[in-house]
């Protein structure tokens, strides 16, 4: 399956782990990523507040890129940010022809131009889970992740408001849960899975950044979580590069270190740490793998309710009916 | 665009449904383009393309066709015959030179008052960009007139 | 004591193919039988006369006018007048004169396309001054003048008024003959006003022997894309046979050959399109649309009917092949550079 | 040029017509239309002087045709039909012109409205012209009533109709009428023993000689018409001989397995494979379920068949098959409740201690899972704290937008019940808006705010485990804006009731199509007019009662059950009912035998005869929606009242102002 | 609101929000449930809930609707988007207080006076070189508005530079050119600088 690839700036450099991880997984699984010539910066969460047209002419001219080099009329972004702000902007301009035209004419500056809807943009997880399929990554597991407890956590734009189409639930996404599962892994009940890991109040207001981080981790800690996997470069840092500054302004002592779904991914197909770009991390991850293959008993808090006798049934959820 | 042009458009409104949805819209007192003069008839299954064709020779610059939703017709399916016949009519009136805004066939429930009139509103607007067709005048007009053919004319088009 | 008088009998040849003298001389030895009863006052296919002839005659002189052919130049509206005022009974005879015909398809494009596929398009056309038909030539000598084309084609009732209206792509001989029996032996016509003589009062699908059941069309084909079953009506094979929506009096002869019925004997009586009857007739027995509807997806249904409807290729042109010019709408429309697009 | 002699009255309407459009004028205008002997404006035309009027003209101006523009034909044409008839002129050579609804009510742009009158009241003459005297068909009504769905509304309305001495088919889903309400524990504002007030009821259902009870039987077709349906029912097998069952119940102590009562108990309780949803259920006979019957799935056990007294268990039973012929049909099918696992915030199915208010409904009712103990999943532990969120699926455009009417006062009165049954528990209702709108509903709202319990107003943003500050740990924390103090708060409890609302019955649009009726955009059956006309509906003899036809309280659903039960009454006295002539008739002189008809018609009206060649409507069964006519390629179908003529005509009309109408054809005039 | 309930009268406040918000975002809709300020993850530290906030803007209050802190305090997690009964697309609306705060000079005044300096630099370095430049950013938005905190910062961005997770130079793309002459042109139209 041949996909155009927007890696996103964060792919370059800090999120690099990503980058290389993703790659080291898609070729085993038949992805062919190639990477749109000359994209540029999509404008994170940061552009759309100062000037509305050039932040949508900004991303739109990578899609026009993407539409023009025909690699492929599906367009696959690892960072959440790229992912909202691509399929955003293709909505939008989808939506609004008035916009359309507007941003074309821009486009046109450049000799550019992008039709609506000509790109379909999707998230590295949507694809690796709907396109490839869990039973084609089970069929790749060498090294199951035995006795790792894992948090999944999804974060906000992946889920959140579903421009490109809803590929999970906006609330209670469970995709991941199901991928990291295939992989061996002890999957823990993780209730904050899709919520805020503070975006970019890291600069504009540390305390509320950093308690929005911390939530995050003693909601992990609470459930035992050995890592927490992430499909975000925006949520790796925030929980893994501020987790020292959080504990040291709320006097904690969290060490989960916080890895990408992909570098899991990796590690069950049996890659090296290295080529996946482990090591990058600033809570160090060894610990925690070296777990890999000991199963550990779980003592996390069980999150059913007792079966005694008197006890009153529990309403069963969809995947349990069906 | 001259301004000044109001385009008109005949409305088959089905008894039960759209003619409901209609009668709502103007107890609800949504205001829409008045451009609509509105006939009933029992179902969406009663219009036939003639009643189109005349409509549209008569000097109508678009005609709007509502039913029920498919599967809430008041006879169980006429709105589907319906919807068949106009998927031939639009693909003969394309070869007629009549734009597919011209003619509409539009669904609005007896709740839906505000369908109903934002379909009349969306169908006013588009017709006031496309223009007036007035058959007569502007298609069959001038019978039986003496144009010369310069071939100067024609064969700069050759 | 003098000779009874004969009744005075004309024919007259418009625009058309000349399909219809050929079925009038087709009668037979009744041909003779006209020669006995009228005395032909014009005829220019048969005998030589000029339109001085008719000019002199004095108003309501012709007894009989057969007029065929359409209304496609200024000649022919002239001699429409001229005939309408020296004839009493003046007969819209064959498909032109009373609904077009094939001449009128051309009001699915405009004149000047039609001049340009005759006089500079048309591959056997050896043209290099580009010279088209022009109705004034200054020459030395003075001005030329010949017919006027006009914009689009007419059928006799469009310009004169007609009292009886004789349809078919041509009139059946067998029908013609009836007809001239009849005014022969004096049998009461119809009252006049357009009234329809020499043809059925209901479609063809009375004289039609093939087998009818209930109709749920699939797709339709093109005659050539199937051998259609000899027995079973043509229609719900998805051959669009125009029988259901056309007059009878030929007795079914194109369903009887395997050929679907083209609709020459024209719409019935209260039809004002024959067009638009058979989108409304074959349209409504489209399978597709039939089964459970709740909770159906509209636009998909929409979209799988419309495919359905994308088999009939040129509806405009099956629907009116001979109706074009008496149709509703009368002809296509054009807003510049859609030629194309218009002359299906 | 016709020879018919046209009326025409333009109605003020009061203002509602006159404030729009310029009457005086267009009655002026039309006083020149050709055929038009007489054109008159008046205040109101439906006044019992605006109709005399027009009586008066008929008789002394000899009008052949009347042409009234007013307001919508559905609110007055029968009264003008009648009008005419009275002056001894055929009701059908009547046209209405709406000029209020279509027009004045749509717009103020006063020269477009008056312009667009004009063309209303031109399109009415032309078409009247045209218009054939026509007689209403009488039909004989067929005075047994099909009432559909047993719960409180259907109960009422078969017991009026009984009582009044004609035969009901009462048909429930379940195996026991009662409905929803069975499953409450007290009724607010009252307070009254919702069982207590419903079961007598039930009884007197049982007990009546004139109702036929059909428990655990669906509709499965309806055909004919007002007056006359037959009615297919399917009535599931029981397993249980409903002659020799005497309803002791020892087959139910009996049977071995236990599973989750789903439907009565709203998951929060058990039932045994054959069951009877509650003691006094109506009938008495229980039924097996087969899905979790051991016998049924593994071919052995027959528990119940061995203690059965009076050998009334058969394994053996059918479904039946039932015809029944009915003149009358009243839907009282009732509702759903909201489904909060739609709503993964408010945790739903993962957190033990979230509770649906009908959960809570069974929990408090002294019949109940737990005997009436309001107690934590767990089955013991006691609720200290408890939050109500009201609104849940309701007035949410994501979910169903309208408001469900009932929530606010069942939260309220669970309160009540919460400080009455657990006194030192502190409750709180998270509310928008409190709608207490009915006889002593403020009153008891008032009632709940002196007994202590904290009202905050804010939707709830979600409900969670994940302790963030200290005191949340193994509590529900409700998240959530006061929106009085404009600020977010986080507050823990033992437990959490989500208010649910109503919603339309998940196959809704499945019983609209049987029944042929309308669903408003969210599954609810439409009435024939919201105001005046409640319990009917489009599909004549049809009648809807209750909560299927919008969310509703236990009072309007009884009214609604009464009215549609009168409504039913008095088509049955009058013993036959008119009904429109508006029908397809097929001249087999134009009749070709093409047979391009014969399958376009819904209800079967149309037959081929073979030997003759041609197509033939029957006219009883034919409910004149024309698609035979549109379709008939040879113009053989004429469709009275809607005939192509009187439609053309009105074309013409509608654009008597567009164009010039140049002749098409040549005229003799030379 | 249907093109044909037209009005003389100058739009207001309200009405301008909406109209500079791309789309529908319906805020006319909204009926101060305080779902949003309930799902807001950064909601317990802003000045005023987002329906707080609404509150105002349909009292007509600009000044401190446009001074406030909250739309900078939005983290763009789309919770009260997915979650609004009203479906009132209130991420988007937030998106133009922030610009109208910027361009009528109101975010001086705010209490989150840094954000927007913050969003300048940013898109500065995205402007000059068409991707993002975290030392570049982090360096330049600290030095200049946060000296004390870049101080505080310093050791992570050694470690992100020890970890080859921070570039020290710029990445340019080709057709920064093109980039630029699309981003002019689509301030020309956009109208605002």
């Amino acid at each position: 399956m041949k996909y155009g690839y927007y890696p996103g700036c964060s792919l370059e450099r800090n999120a690099a782990a990503y980058h290389q991880s993703a790659m080291a997984v898609a070729g085993p699984l038949g992805i062919d990523l190639v990477e749109i010539d000359d994209w540029n910066c999509c404008g994170a969460t940061e552009y759309f507040s100062i000037n509305l047209l050039p932040a949508y002419a900004l991303v739109a001219r990578n899609l026009a890129l993407a539409q023009d080099q025909g690699i492929s009329d599906q367009l696959v972004a690892p960072c959440s940010a790229c992912f909202l702000n691509l399929t955003k902007t293709d909505r939008y301009m989808a939506d609004s022809p008035q916009l359309a035209a507007d941003v074309n004419e821009a486009l046109a500056a450049g000799g550019l131009h992008y039709t609506p809807g000509s790109v379909r943009v999707r998230h590295l997880l949507d694809i690796i889970v709907n396109d490839v399929g869990y039973d084609v990554v089970a069929a790749h597991v060498s090294k199951p992740l035995t006795g790792l407890r894992v948090a999944a956590y999804y974060g906000c734009l992946i889920v959140r408001p579903g421009y490109g189409g809803i590929f999970d639930d906006p609330e209670h996404p469970t995709v991941m849960d199901k991928l990291l599962r295939v992989l061996g892994a002890e999957v823990v009940d993780f209730p904050l899975r899709a919520q805020c890991c503070g975006g970019h109040m890291t600069q504009i207001s540390q305390e509320v950044a950093y308690e929005m981080i911390r939530r995050l981790l003693k909601n992990a800690a609470d459930y035992e979580a050995d890592v927490i996997a992430t499909v975000c470069p925006m949520c790796q840092l925030n929980l893994d590069a501020y987790q020292a500054n959080v504990n040291q302004f709320f006097k904690t002592d969290y060490m989960i270190p916080v890895l990408y779904f992909t570098q899991l991914m990796g590690l069950a197909f049996g890659a090296s740490p290295l080529e996946l770009g482990i090591g990058k991390e600033f809570v160090d991850a060894r610990p925690a793998l070296s777990k890999i293959g000991v199963a550990v008993p779980s003592n996390g808090t069980p999150r059913k309710a007792g079966a005694s006798k008197e006890a009153l049934p529990m309403p069963r959820l969809e995947e349990e009916r069906s | 665009m001259d301004n000044s042009y109001e385009p008109v458009i005949v409305g088959f409104l089905c008894n039960w449904c759209s003619y409901r949805a209609a009668d709502l819209a103007g107890t609800s007192r949504l205001h829409y383009a008045p451009n609509m003069r509105p006939i009933r008839v029992m179902c969406s299954a009663r219009v036939e393309p003639q009643f189109v064709l005349k409509a549209l020779r008569e000097g109508a610059d678009g005609v709007l066709i509502a039913g029920c939703h498919p599967g809430e017709c008041h006879y169980v399916d006429g709105n589907i015959k319906a919807l068949r016949r106009y998927e031939l009519l639009k693909r003969m009136l394309r070869q007629l030179g009549i734009e597919e805004e011209r003619v509409q066939l539009v669904w609005a429930a007896a709740s839906e008052g505000n369908v109903l009139a934002d379909a009349v509103n969306r169908m006013t607007e588009q017709l006031r960009r496309l223009g007036p067709l007035r058959w007569r005048e502007t298609v069959l007009g001038g019978d039986g007139q003496m144009t010369e053919y310069s071939s100067e004319k024609v064969s700069k088009e050759v | 004591m003098a000779a009874k008088e004969k009744p005075k009998f004309a024919m007259y040849w418009a625009a058309s193919c000349g399909g219809c003298e050929i079925s009038t001389l087709n009668i037979g030895d009744k041909i003779l039988a006209v020669g006995e009863a009228f005395d032909v006052a014009f005829w220019p296919c048969v005998a030589d006369f000029k339109v001085k002839d008719v000019e002199g005659y004095p108003d309501g002189y012709i007894d009989l006018c057969l007029f065929n052919g359409a209304i496609r130049n200024s000649e022919n509206e002239e001699m429409a007048h001229l005939l309408r005022k020296k004839s009493k009974i003046l007969v819209a005879f064959g498909s032109c004169a009373s609904e077009g015909c094939i001449p009128g398809l051309s009001n699915l494009t405009t004149a000047e396309a039609t001049l340009r596929a005759v006089y500079l398009d048309n591959p056997s056309t050896d043209n290099p001054k580009k010279t088209l038909p022009q109705p004034f030539t200054k020459v030395p000598e003075g001005t030329i003048q010949i017919p006027v084309f006009y914009e689009r084609v007419k059928s006799l009732d469009q310009v004169v008024a007609v009292d009886y209206v004789m349809p078919g792509c041509p009139p059946e001989a067998h029908q013609i003959a009836t007809v001239m029996d009849a005014v022969i032996t004096g049998v009461p016509l119809p009252p006049p006003g357009r009234s329809i003589i020499g043809a059925g009062s209901v479609a063809v699908c009375e004289e039609c022997p093939r087998q009818k059941n209930v109709k749920r069309i699939k797709r339709f084909y093109r005659p050539y894309e199937i051998t259609p079953d000899p027995e079973i009506c043509l229609l719900e094979q998805g051959i669009v046979c125009m029988g259901i929506a056309t007059r009878a009096g030929c007795g079914a002869l194109c369903p009887r050959v395997n050929m679907r019925c083209e609709g020459c004997y024209g719409p019935l009586d209260g039809v004002e399109d024959q067009g638009a009857n058979m989108v409304a007739a074959i349209a409504s027995v489209i399978e597709e649309g039939s089964g459970p509807l709740a909770g159906i997806d509209e636009a998909e249904l929409q979209r799988r009917i419309g495919k359905v409807m994308d088999t009939l290729v040129d509806p405009a042109g099956t629907f009116y092949r001979f109706n074009m010019a008496h149709s509703l709408l009368m002809r296509a429309r054009f807003t510049g550079g859609e030629v194309e697009k218009g002359a299906a | 040029m016709s020879e018919e002699r046209v009326g025409v009255y333009v109605c003020h309407c009061g203002s509602n017509i006159a404030g729009t459009v310029a009457v005086e004028e267009v009655s002026q205008w039309a006083a020149g239309l050709p055929n038009v002997v007489v054109s008159r404006d008046y205040k109101f035309m439906c006044s019992s002087l605006g109709q005399e009027l027009v009586e008066k003209d008929i008789k002394e101006l000899g009008l052949t045709r009347v042409v009234v523009a007013a307001c919508s034909p559905h609110m007055h044409e029968r009264t003008f039909r009648a009008t005419c008839e009275r002056a001894g002129l055929n009701p059908f050579l009547f046209e209405m012109a709406n000029i209020r609804e279509l027009d004045s009510w749509a717009t103020d742009d006063r020269v477009a409205a008056t312009q667009k009158a004009k063309a209303m009241v031109s399109a009415a003459v032309r078409r009247v012209i045209h218009h054939q005297p026509l007689q209403l068909l009488p039909v004989t009504i067929n005075p047994n009533t099909l009432i559909v769905g047993g719960g409180v509304a259907g109960i009422t309305a078969a017991l009026e109709i009984a009582n009044a001495g004609y035969h009901v088919y009462l048909v429930e889903r379940e195996p026991s009428i009662g409905g929803h309400m069975a499953q409450l524990d007290k009724t607010f504002p009252t307070l009254d023993c919702s069982a207590c007030i419903l079961t007598p009821k039930m009884v007197d259902v049982a007990q009546n000689k004139n109702i036929t009870l059909l428990s655990w039987s669906e509709v499965e077709v309806v055909e004919g018409y007002i007056g006359n349906f037959t009615v297919t029912v399917r009535k599931r097998a029981r397993y249980v001989n409903e002659e020799k069952c005497t309803g002791c119940g020892i087959c139910i102590d009996k049977c071995p397995k236990k599973v989750v009562d789903e439907v009565f108990e709203a998951g929060l309780g058990y039932r045994k494979a054959i069951y009877r949803p509650f003691p006094q259920a109506v009938p008495k006979y229980p039924v097996i379920d087969t899905a979790s019957c051991i016998f049924f799935q593994r071919g052995k056990c027959k528990a119940c068949q061995m203690f059965c007294p009076t050998e009334a268990i058969d394994f053996e039973q059918q479904d039946q098959i039932l015809k029944l012929e009915v003149g009358n049909i009243v839907l009282a099918t009732g509702y759903d409740t909201f489904d909060p696992r739609r709503i993964p915030q408010y945790g739903y199915g993962r957190l033990a201690n979230v509770f649906t208010s009908l959960e809570f409904e069974r929990m408090v009712n002294a019949a109940g899972p737990t005997g009436g103990r309001i107690v934590l999943r767990d089955g013991v532990t006691t609720p200290k704290s408890v939050a109500i969120i009201h609104c849940v699926g309701s007035r949410d455009k994501n979910y169903n937008e309208h408001c469900s009417r009932v929530c606010c006062m069942y939260s309220l009165k669970f309160s009540h019940l919460l400080h009455e049954r657990v006194p030192d528990a502190q409750v709180y209702e998270f509310y928008i808006d409190i709608r207490a709108t009915a006889k002593r509903y403020e009153e008891f709202y008032h009632r709940v705010l002196e007994e202590g319990t904290r009202f905050i107003r804010g939707r709830v943003a979600e409900v969670t485990d994940a302790a963030r500050l200290p005191g949340e740990e193994g509590k529900l924390i409700v998240q959530y804006e006061d929106t009085l103090v404009g600020k977010q708060r986080r507050l823990p409890v033992d437990m959490v009731i989500l208010s649910v609302g109503m919603e339309a019955r998940r196959d809704s649009r499945e019983v609209a199509q049987i029944f042929g009726l309308g669903c408003e955009y969210n599954g609810f059956f439409i009435e024939r007019h919201p105001k005046l006309d409640p319990v009917n509906t489009m599909t004549e003899g049809i009648q809807i009662a209750g909560a299927c036809q919008g969310p509703m309280a236990i009072p309007e659903a009884v009214a609604q059950g009464a009215a549609a039960a009168a409504r039913v009454l008095s088509l049955i006295t009058q013993g036959t009912v008119m009904m429109e002539p508006v029908r397809a008739h097929i001249d087999a002189e134009k009749c070709s035998g093409c047979r391009i008809c014969n399958n376009l018609c819904p209800y079967n009206a149309i037959v081929f005869h073979e030997d003759r060649k041609v197509s033939e409507v029957i006219t009883a069964l034919c409910q004149g929606c024309g698609a035979c006519v549109a379709a008939c390629p040879s113009a053989a179908i004429m469709g009275a009242h809607f005939t192509d003529e009187q439609v053309m005509a009105q074309i013409e009309g509608m654009l008597w102002d567009v164009q010039p109408q140049i002749a098409m054809t040549a005229t003799g005039a030379e | 609101m249907t093109a044909y309930a037209t009005t003389a009268r100058a739009p207001t406040f309200l009405e301008e929000v909406i109209a500079r918000t791309p789309g529908e975002p319906h805020l006319e809709r909204c009926i101060q449930c305080g779902t949003c300020g309930g799902s807001c993850p950064s909601g317990a530290d802003m000045e005023h809930t987002p329906r707080g906030l609404f509150a105002l803007i349909n009292a007509g209050l600009r000044e401190q609707a446009l001074c406030s802190n909250t739309p900078w305090y939005c983290v763009s997690c789309y919770y009260c988007t997915v979650r609004c009964p009203q479906q009132i697309h209130i991420t988007d609306v937030m998106y133009t207080l922030k610009r109208m705060a910027i361009d009528e000079g109101y975010y001086t005044e705010s209490t989150a006076r840094d954000a927007p300096e913050f969003s300048k630099t940013f898109i500065d370095f995205v402007e000059s070189n068409g991707r993002s430049f975290e030392l570049g950013l982090a360096t330049a938005y600290h030095l200049r508005y946060r000296p004390l905190n870049a101080v505080g910062m310093a050791p992570m961005a050694l470690g992100m530079l020890r970890r080859g997770r921070m570039d020290l130079t710029p990445t340019k793309i080709k057709g920064i050119k093109q980039l630029q002459a699309i981003l002019n042109k689509a301030k020309e139209l956009g109208g605002v600088k």
